[in-house]
């Protein structure tokens, strides 16, 4: 039905109580999303949008709601912070949708998850959204529609336009994960794409990769070698110029490697079709489909 | 960020590392003051952001002061790979018996500080991983523990296997740039070449650094480490507007919410044979301010003939951004065609907003970035 | 080793931890100086490596120049638990409103620096720990991670649920205090009373750390630390001399191989109703220079009226060991008697050698003890 | 027939060539240990004793020579650094011998053996020796006979005392373990309660303790509801004044706690018998053993 989520999933928002964690708080709980609690140090014993209890610490929240997943939503000073606190509290999903976190704060708090079997979404991620069962960070809820496409991105708004051709062509999805654009991010194409594989709701698969590293090729590789399902590929930053930073931390071409061509003639070598559009997905998949 | 190699030998001294002594001159005057006080022979090397300054002539030994004069006029003013050439490093020229490259950035793969060495120092390492790849020695940091003292050993025997000293002092040399690589939020540091000289003793003779732009908050003293002057000026606005904008060479302006449908954009620009001026993310909000700073800093480009909104309305609503958009071009003099594609929440309201102004709309990506160039095409 | 509250303020000082200011003095002269630079009130505190000042008398409030000369006066000098009081701490008085304990200690079960805090401060722990145990919160710290931020305001939230910035000031004092403790490679660190005043600003009045001994060759600079004058005399000299040495009320001099055997000999000569006159342990091997050492020490005591060897001959063979103590003992003119027991490797050759001395041979430990206590009797 | 050690044990010494070092690995040869190879950073190559291998560093001395034992020799500042190599090469078991360690350099490495299931011993201890198969450390082979008691002491030459006596009342030993004075180290007490009590060939157990900590409170704890064999301790430091150490880090009665009265009390209370002289303790073993 979906991949990381199901209907045990209880959440806590870090940073409930902030801009943007007030207003995507409220998106959660418009889609129905199981949000049980919220955290904001110092605000302990206040009540989000009339019913969601605030706890000054996630292990508070955790002790009385039985909350499971976190989303994130703090400064980036403290991003990294509230990921250890999460993990600390028993969270087994950490989402963390937080732009802008150092990248050695991320590569110190991986082993901490690691050594608690913790998965971290993110940071720098618009969450992941499972239509019908919950909707965890910041992806739009009117885009999306059930079906049984399973979608993962490095991208925002990027993600946003493919996710509403499909929902167009009336192309529902298992889940739309985002997975962030940093250099250093939890869950990789290649764990989502091993989780989409193992979903049994997921028969297809649409990856929408960027310049930048190796993470596609590597994607490729496993799902020439293990997953039969349709799959089609979209790559961004054809264009880019190499060394320069596209917006994302981790969008950049370095050394002449992770370019746009690399990892579209990965991609193919394995088999996956790649759209040279954002608009050709839909055609691709409806084609590898039959 | 990037800094220069004397800012990078400050960072890597400061974390004990061992630096010849050496200073920066901004005219060959200066260069030949500082090289009296070091007493010859000095390098004279050019400070500028890129590689390849000694393909270039912007690194010259020099032995007797009437060379330090010269080169420094010659490199003072030099354009290496479009970067103007506005410092010179004068250091110590010294005897160099070997070298090797010592290296560390973030590995995306292992999440973790990746060493790279290698004893053929002196060359580029992207060269020595094609030609010659197992004469790079690897090793992942563990965050917990950082890079143990066996760990270091280990290397420095890998990089000199028959001389215990040197390992050592190689070994050494690796701790200590990953004590500076964290203490700095480095993406990547590099030593190259780390030089022995002829008498066994080990120095760092070139140092480059990379910061974490993500982590500069941290570190409010590295802001004046930043080369305002080698920055392209309308990337420095960008920057300091809060945009993540990159200059390139076309004639269709780009204002895109997100940095994926940003490059997509550009793609698909290049696609149907148009140009890309930029790579501009204005990001997530409707902010009219946000989008004027971001239309002046396009519009400062005389090729820019017509300009590409490409706006996701995602979470935000269409008509909110739509209001925006017409509210910040109302705020300037333009003269060159904008398009405006809307989508997501609001759509339809949005279009009739913008039914009432100059602006052209679209209803999709594709239509948008081919209305564009064809506009661009006509001016 | 233990070291005073003024100098353990210093290195919380310099850990960013909050300390008033504050100076020693060693007469009533001096603490009026300094509390006249100061200002009035001030505290004047005992500096004496032992707890319970404040019950003895050593720690005074002062409210007046007069108060603080007659208190500096009755302190200097004063006798705490058998230590001499040689320098009084002058302090700037302040308003406490709540009083916390805030401690750290190397813990054997978890083998970790383990944080104990309680809102009963300015009591001893161990009394808390027996009064009311609920009242200490606890945390072992992971070394890989050191003590994370939401583990300290977790903390401080136990100290203090209802007020979320002195929760967060006790947090990031514990965190400090952890940073100390590395630091300085501590066995102990403790804030007793961490303290908020009326205005709510938190203050270390008071500061304790223990040093490992084993660390000290990191720390040179701790060596200046040392209070000589506080030490008793015979365990400085077997400090410098590389020995462990605890200094007893006793008779029977003990020289033994080993701290496990040397605890067991102290407890032997008890069991058969001698007193042993310290704990010494001569460690591992049979050099003549360190058992000179050890008896020249021991003989200072009048007290002693016999010496007791106990060596587990081990590895090290015994015909060797004695050899050692027959050289030693001839280079000291010592007029008691000496027990000597040897066992082990060549111990029948040993015994043979220490025929021909004054020395008088044993076979087991237990005869060794039972001659020793009885010769010293007779004396 | 031994806990820790077996037929497979392949001993690599750390510091080889210094004092201590060639000394005790003389002694380890000559009581027959399979003794496979020696490290000295800068010496590999060299050969100990004519026969055994030095090398540069333990990952080279595993994988030539298939070393699965660390014996370490190396001076204090350097002992910790001598046990994450060990532990890192490969090694299964790792014997520190070194007094004087920093304890917080053990509190360091603690974590890193616990990842990757590496049993230290010691530090600043004799190390252990199974009678009739290896020697690993310092503890004097010609006290030492092959038997069914097995000992676990925290000091040294208090252990060999009390071998001693045991050889010479015809007691032999499964396995002696010293495992070290001070406050942090890596096998503890309970440790060995339960590898002795998991040990077909054990068939009686001394244990020999010492003031400071609560090490031997557990292990009675536990040896009462779970080990069936006899148990006779000893406990050292009754006189020992509180707030002093005596010789090793971890003698010291701190806070009223760790006293040696404390520790009879509680062995007594788990119904073992504790020797009031080092010499009953044979004495109480043969009326245990009935």
């Amino acid at each position: 039905m979906a991949i990381f989520v199901n209907k045990d999933t209880r959440v806590v928002v870090q940073g409930i109580t902030g801009r943007d964690g007030s207003f995507h708080s409220q998106g959660m709980l418009d889609y129905g999303t199981p949000l049980v609690a919220g955290v904001t140090p110092g605000k302990g014993g206040q009540t989000f949008a009339d019913k969601v209890p605030v706890f000054d610490t996630v292990a508070q929240a955790v002790e009385e709601t039985g909350a499971n997943t976190s989303v994130i939503f703090v400064p980036p000073p403290f991003a990294a912070g509230a990921v250890y606190e999460a993990a600390d509290a028993g969270c087994e999903l950490v989402v963390c949708i937080t732009e802008g976190v150092p990248t050695l704060d991320m590569v110190a708090v991986m082993p901490y998850l690691q050594e608690r079997g913790v998965r971290l979404i993110g940071p720098n991620c618009p969450g992941l959204l499972a239509p019908g069962i919950a909707k965890l960070g910041i992806m739009p809820a009117s885009i999306v529609k059930e079906g049984k496409v399973g979608l993962v991105s490095r991208s925002g708004t990027l993600t946003y336009e493919v996710v509403w051709q499909l929902t167009n062509a009336g192309l529902g999805q298992s889940t739309c994960l985002g997975i962030g654009g940093d250099p250093v991010i939890g869950t990789t194409f290649m764990d989502a794409v091993q989780a989409f594989a193992a979903d049994p709701e997921t028969e297809a698969l649409v990856l929408i990769g960027e310049i930048g590293g190796d993470a596609e090729e590597k994607a490729a590789e496993y799902i020439q070698a293990n997953v039969d399902m349709p799959v089609v590929a979209f790559i961004a930053g054809r264009t880019a110029p190499p060394g320069k930073r596209m917006g994302h931390a981790g969008a950049i071409v370095t050394g002449g490697s992770g370019t746009a061509a690399d990892k579209t003639k990965a991609l193919e070598a394995a088999g996956i079709p790649v759209a040279e559009r954002a608009m050709d997905i839909v055609s691709l998949l409806q084609k590898q489909q039959g | 960020m990037n800094i220069h190699e004397y800012q990078g030998r400050d960072v890597f001294r400061q974390h004990g590392l061992p630096v010849p002594p050496g200073k920066v001159a901004d005219s060959a005057d200066k260069a030949v003051a500082i090289a009296k006080e070091l007493g010859l022979p000095v390098m004279v090397k050019a400070q500028v952001l890129t590689g390849g300054r000694g393909k270039a002539g912007g690194v010259k030994f020099c032995a007797t002061i009437e060379d330090v004069e010269e080169n420094a006029r010659n490199i003072v003013g030099m354009d290496i790979k479009s970067h103007t050439v506005r410092k010179v490093l004068v250091t110590p020229a010294v005897d160099i018996a070997e070298e090797f490259y010592l290296g560390m950035l973030v590995d995306r793969r292992s999440g973790r500080v990746h060493v790279m060495a290698s004893a053929e120092g002196g060359v580029e390492i992207e060269q020595v991983a094609k030609d010659n790849p197992e004469a790079i020695v690897h090793h992942a940091i563990d965050p917990r523990y950082g890079l143990l003292d066996h760990e270091a050993l280990g290397l420095g025997l890998k990089l000199y296997p028959t001389d215990i000293k040197k390992a050592r002092q190689l070994g050494s040399a690796l701790q200590k740039i990953y004590t500076a690589f964290v203490a700095a939020d480095a993406s990547l540091a590099e030593i190259n070449p780390w030089i022995f000289t002829t008498k066994g003793e080990g120095l760092a003779i070139d140092a480059k650094i990379n910061l974490d732009d993500n982590a500069l908050f941290r570190h409010p003293n590295y802001e004046e480490l930043r080369d305002r002057l080698s920055e392209d000026p309308s990337e420095r606005q960008a920057r300091e507007a809060d945009l993540s904008f990159v200059k390139l060479q076309g004639n269709v302006g780009c204002l895109v919410n997100g940095a994926g449908l940003a490059m997509a954009t550009m793609d698909l620009v290049k696609y149907y044979g148009g140009q890309p001026a930029n790579f501009l993310d204005i990001g997530g909000s409707s902010n009219p301010e946000k989008v004027v700073n971001a239309l002046r800093i396009i519009l400062q480009d005389d090729e820019v003939k017509a300009i590409l909104f490409n706006i996701f309305g995602g979470i935000t609503r269409c008509d909110d951004v739509a209001r925006g958009i017409i509210e910040a071009t109302g705020q300037l003099d333009i003269k060159v065609p904008i398009v405006v594609r809307l989508t997501g929440t609001n759509e339809e309201e949005a279009r009739a907003l913008l039914a009432g102004t100059d602006l052209v709309p679209a209803a999709t990506m594709d239509e948008a970035v081919q209305k564009a160039i064809e506009l661009a095409g006509n001016a």
